[in-house]
């Protein structure tokens, strides 16, 4: 054979399944919120070796509105990733494996509730900057 | 069966236990009082309280586990072959970062 | 509805340099399933496509292919529920190696089902009559034997898109077929056999699978049976 | 490539692969099976309705036996089976089954856990042990899974395009890589052929689309004489319009037939039996009924039909017993059997004749086998009993498994079998060289439709002299227009109609078969129906037809029947 040939035909999105959706998604929200994680330990940690006051300012300096929307993207990812992940626990453990499409719009419908209610506290911050120190 | 399953039971485990962890992190510092800066002394002294000592040390090794035990997963969807080697270079990139942020705990624990 | 076009993938590896579609206009007719519009261009228009087909009845798997966004058997699904406008895209079964046009190399699917050890196992003496089975025991397996190996599934999983290591649903469904038989005695033996990296591990709980069955076989469940089974002896709670 | 083995077997269906494993078990090593399809998608694979055994499991066939078993089958053949034959494989039946269930093979079950059982069509007691309605796929499985678990190799996707035999002795065959083009000869001790029936001979089969009769044809043209290749079966209930079968399980869970009268016509026919009347005669009474008027759809394109009607089982019992017949209904006709009647029309259902052998597969060529569909052995006679086709693949492969191991063990290879094998790859190189590159205008897949409309409606369900006559010319002269026909496509990968135009020769030369012998027997005997000789003639016709392939054509001569416990009689249900 000269070369070899696959198709990838079912990989066009307009495709997917419910299920592939989920598992796209969860994937994404996943790697994001590990990258994340990786960065917010490095920056933590980095900051708190100024000390009390190094890790004000280097916060201070941080903080932005900018900052807000950064973290509203984390809270999307947080809130699908984690309810997606309350089913994917529950069909392991044999639950819901024969109602994979109605638990799939239950978390999609889960996650935009939440994230609805969840996003006015975003506006709020992202409205009460410049934001005050308590202590 | 060994190391695939262990990974996988633990994987379950931590994300269930994270659930909780995230929420109460997330909670404390996004939407307890929005309208706040976060700083130093705030931090260290949450940390006063022993279960938060327990959710952000959770937060850090759990959150590392199951974020790169989950990268090891996708790895070895798609690259079967770099499975082994990704399996190592993750582990070590866990537990350097696990070390470098315990420090920023032991920061604010000690600060006075 | 008089013509449809018929889009069909093509790739001669004796001839072609790169594979295409090609447009063909079939004739419709009331109840013309998809294999019937290629076998009608076989005869009728180009002598030299290739596609598998045999039992045109749903049973035998040969003619399993991905036509207009599904993993679907070619005999069982009508061009009229397979019309994008006036147009039917066939194409292999995707993330296998073409052979020649809709034929895909199977030999990984077959090769991973036998890595299963697909047969009863069962090292008693052999009684002189039937060994019983209550039908409730039947039944636990009575889904999964309706498997006909047509690789819809093994096509359809994205673990396995870039990655023929994996078992497979197909293999994991035949693993557990015999891992729930009561007259099966390897249970261990099927458990190591499939809790492994390349095996239940590689289940991502995505459903495509499920979606392509033609036989409504839930292999998500089959799998997730394994997996618990082996969670459960792994941590002491049953032995075998 | 030249390959080289003890045991070869051709055919990955049921009888091919247990003679590959009783081969294996009695000591031969070097057993391959050669198969067209992997095994798994072998037309065994679509028998439905069960398999039969004395195994007086059912509460009503407590003292069912083999004798029983056999006296059913022979009556069912119209007395034309070979009587030491149906003995064999009456006694032969309940060890196979509970070999199967050994083997794991997923039966149905009563409630004390013994193997469940229906009633099937011309026997006397319920005796059809079945796996729901897909006992040929629950066997077919069992049996690869069994070859996998001893490791027997499989070339699978290599299509056999001769049997050579030299003087008398089968040594090799010429077979074609249908993936890569590649032809290559493989030398043998003993060669089985197990490559099933030829449907698709004829229009309105409900045969896989590969069920062409190549090994029949192969054996055929080698010199192997076929018989009784006139008795053609036609199942009372395929499904309208598309022929699938509609299993004959659907009428043993107690479906009715009705015409357009809203009547339940078998009364007139069988009336003890009633639906349960043996195949050939409730094909004839839909055939009957529809041809005098009481038929759906009369004069319609696709044909008339009667209703299968199974509404008053109910939906539990036909999702629990016959779930495939339902599936099949809603995915390939559109309706559902729970509430609408199914449409049924007799159509093409298997071939009772085949290579001549003994009840060891033994054919007039030493070396040669046969087993399955293709094999005449003769336990079917003139008309084969539902549950007995999958029976004969078992018992009968078995058989022949055991005998070519003791044959390889007896003797060395052929002698000289290399020069021979050579020389037919070289006739078989020229012959395809001929179809692609000779001037032909003829086009293979018009002559295939012209042979099986005139196979169907010349040599059908009812037949008779001026209508046969007719049929013969019209196939002796699709041979000669054979001769013209081209392959258009010259590839060598997967090329799929040089092989339809192979396939075509073969089926040309069994239809004469067929025709002459049906046209020559004059009576009529279980699926054979002439209108012109409405009487069994057992003075003049109980005896087999025995076609021997010249160049010129078809030889036919007799043979007798074998007639051991039950003398013929009147055949009434």
């Amino acid at each position: 054979m000269k070369r070899e040939v696959r198709v990838y035909a079912d990989l066009k999105p307009r495709y997917f399944r419910t299920g592939m959706w989920s598992h796209l998604l969860h994937r994404l929200s996943g790697v994001a919120i590990t990258l994340f994680l990786l960065l917010h330990i490095w920056e933590i940690t980095s900051v708190t070796r100024g000390g009390s006051a190094g890790f004000d300012r280097t916060m201070g300096s941080l903080a932005s509105k900018v900052f807000v929307i950064g973290e509203w993207f984390l809270f999307l990812a947080l809130t699908f990733h984690g309810i997606n992940g309350v089913r994917l626990v529950l069909h392991d453990l044999g639950w819901g494996v024969r109602k994979q499409k109605a638990l799939f719009w239950t978390v999609f419908g889960l996650s935009a509730a939440l994230i609805t209610v969840g996003s006015y506290f975003f506006v709020m911050r992202f409205l009460a900057y410049p934001w005050v120190k308590a202590h | 069966m060994k190391g695939s399953l262990w990974a996988w039971i633990i994987q379950r485990i931590s994300a269930v236990l994270l659930l909780v962890f995230v929420a109460v992190h997330f909670g404390i510092m996004h939407f307890v009082d929005p309208t706040v800066e976060i700083t130093f002394i705030d931090s260290s002294l949450r940390l006063k309280n022993t279960l938060y000592v327990i959710v952000d040390s959770g937060l850090l090794t759990l959150g590392l586990f199951h974020g790169l035990n989950g990268i090891r997963a996708i790895i070895n969807d798609y690259w079967p072959r770099a499975g082994r080697t990704a399996s190592y270079v993750l582990t070590v990139i866990g537990i350097v970062a696990c070390g470098w942020g315990s420090t920023a705990l032991f920061h604010f624990l000690n600060a006075k | 509805m008089e013509n449809f076009k018929l889009k069909v993938f093509r790739y001669d590896p004796e001839t072609d340099a790169e594979p295409r579609y090609e447009e063909f206009t079939v004739t419709y007719r009331e109840g013309m399933t998809v294999l019937e519009a290629l076998l009608s261009v076989l005869e009728k228009q180009d002598s030299s496509l290739a596609f598998r087909y045999s039992c045109r009845e749903a049973i035998c798997g040969s003619c399993a292919m991905y036509i207009s966004g599904a993993y679907v058997l070619a005999c069982r699904v009508q061009v009229k529920d397979a019309l994008e406008g006036d147009t039917v895209t066939v194409s292999p079964l995707p993330h296998m190696k073409v052979v020649k046009d809709l034929v895909v190399d199977m030999s990984k699917f077959w090769e991973n089902y036998e890595r299963v050890k697909p047969w009863i196992i069962n090292d008693g003496p052999a009684p002189e009559r039937e060994r019983r089975q209550s039908p409730a025991d039947r039944a636990k397996y009575n889904k999964e034997i309706d498997c006909i190996l047509c690789g819809g599934c093994f096509a359809a999983c994205p673990s396995g898109a870039n990655n023929e290591e994996y078992l497979g649903a197909h293999a994991l469904v035949w693993a557990n077929r015999f891992f729930v038989d009561s007259r099966d005695t390897a249970k261990k033996e099927r458990l190591e056999l499939t809790a492994t990296e390349y095996g239940v591990f590689r289940c991502h709980t995505v459903f495509n699978c499920v979606e392509a069955c033609p036989k409504h076989i839930n292999q998500t469940e089959a799998i997730q049976n394994l997996k618990k089974a082996a969670m459960a002896y792994r941590l002491g709670l049953t032995k075998y | 490539m030249q390959l080289n083995h003890q045991v070869v077997i051709v055919g990955g269906g049921l009888a091919g692969l247990r003679a590959a494993i009783a081969a294996h078990d009695s000591g031969v090593s070097d057993v391959v099976i050669i198969s067209q399809l992997p095994p798994v998608r072998s037309h065994s694979v679509a028998a439905a309705g069960g398999i039969n055994g004395s195994l007086a499991n059912h509460p009503n066939s407590k003292d069912d036996n083999w004798e029983k078993h056999m006296f059913d089958t022979v009556k069912g053949s119209d007395f034309l089976a070979d009587q030491d034959a149906a003995e064999v494989m009456a006694k032969e039946a309940v060890p196979r089954i509970i070999e199967m269930e050994h083997w794991g093979c997923p039966f149905s079950r009563n409630d004390d856990g013994t193997i469940a059982q229906r009633p099937f069509g011309g026997a006397g007691y319920p005796r059809t042990c079945y796996a729901s309605d897909k006992t040929g796929h629950a066997l077919l499985h069992t049996m690869y899974q069994q070859t996998r678990k001893r490791g027997i190799k499989v070339l699978q996707e290599y299509v056999v395009l001769e049997l050579v035999v030299r003087d008398g002795r089968a040594i090799g065959l010429v077979a074609l890589n249908f993936l890569t083009g590649e032809l290559i000869t493989v030398k043998a001790q003993a060669i089985l052929f197990a490559t099933g029936g030829a449907g698709k001979i004829y229009a309105h089969s409900t045969n896989n689309l590969l069920n062409t009769g190549l090994g029949i044809a192969l054996a055929y043209h080698a010199g192997v004489p076929i018989k009784d290749m006139e008795f053609i079966q036609f199942h009372p209930t395929g499904l309208w319009g598309t022929n699938i079968l509609m299993t004959e399980g659907c009428r043993g869970e107690g479906g009715y037939l009705v015409n357009n009268l809203g009547e339940r016509f078998m009364v007139k026919y069988a009336p003890k039996a009633m639906e349960l009347g043996p195949r050939d005669i409730v094909a004839r009474s839909i055939q009957t009924e529809i041809n005098e008027g009481r038929g759906f759809n009369q004069g319609g394109p696709g044909g008339g039909y009667v209703h299968l009607d199974l509404r008053h089982l109910g939906e539990a019992k036909i999702d629990e017993r016959l779930p495939e017949v339902r599936e099949i209904c809603l995915n390939f006709a559109g309706l559902d059997p729970v509430t609408t009647p199914i449409p049924v029309q007799p159509s093409q259902h298997y071939t009772m004749g085949g290579i001549d052998c003994n009840v060891n597969g033994e054919t007039k060529v030493t070396g040669f086998y046969a087993a399955g569909e293709c094999a005449c052995v003769s336990v079917h006679g003139a008309n084969r009993l539902g549950g007995n086709s999958l029976l004969d693949t078992i018992v009968f492969g078995k058989l022949a498994g055991d005998r070519m191991a003791a044959f390889v063990a007896g003797g060395s290879g052929p002698a000289n079998a290399d020069a021979a094998l050579a020389e037919a790859l070289t006739n078989i190189k020229h012959q395809i060289t001929a179809l692609q590159n000779g001037a032909g205008t003829e086009d293979g897949p018009s002559l295939r439709v012209e042979l099986q409309q005139t196979m169907f409606h010349h040599i059908g369900v009812f037949r008779d002299e001026t209508l046969m006559t007719d049929g013969l010319a019209k196939v002796r002269r699709l041979r000669e227009r054979y001769k013209q026909v081209k392959v258009r496509h010259t590839g060598k990968v997967y090329n799929m109609d040089l092989l339809q135009q192979l396939e075509l020769k073969g089926m040309i030369d069994v239809a004469e078969a067929i025709a002459a012998g049906a046209l020559a027997r004059k009576e009529s005997r279980g699926s054979h129906a002439r209108r012109d000789f409405t009487e069994r003639d057992d003075v003049n016709f109980l005896r087999h037809t025995i076609a021997s392939y010249t160049p010129a054509g078809v030889k036919l001569d007799y043979s007798p029947v074998a007639i051991t416990r039950f003398q013929p009689e009147a055949r009434k249900y």
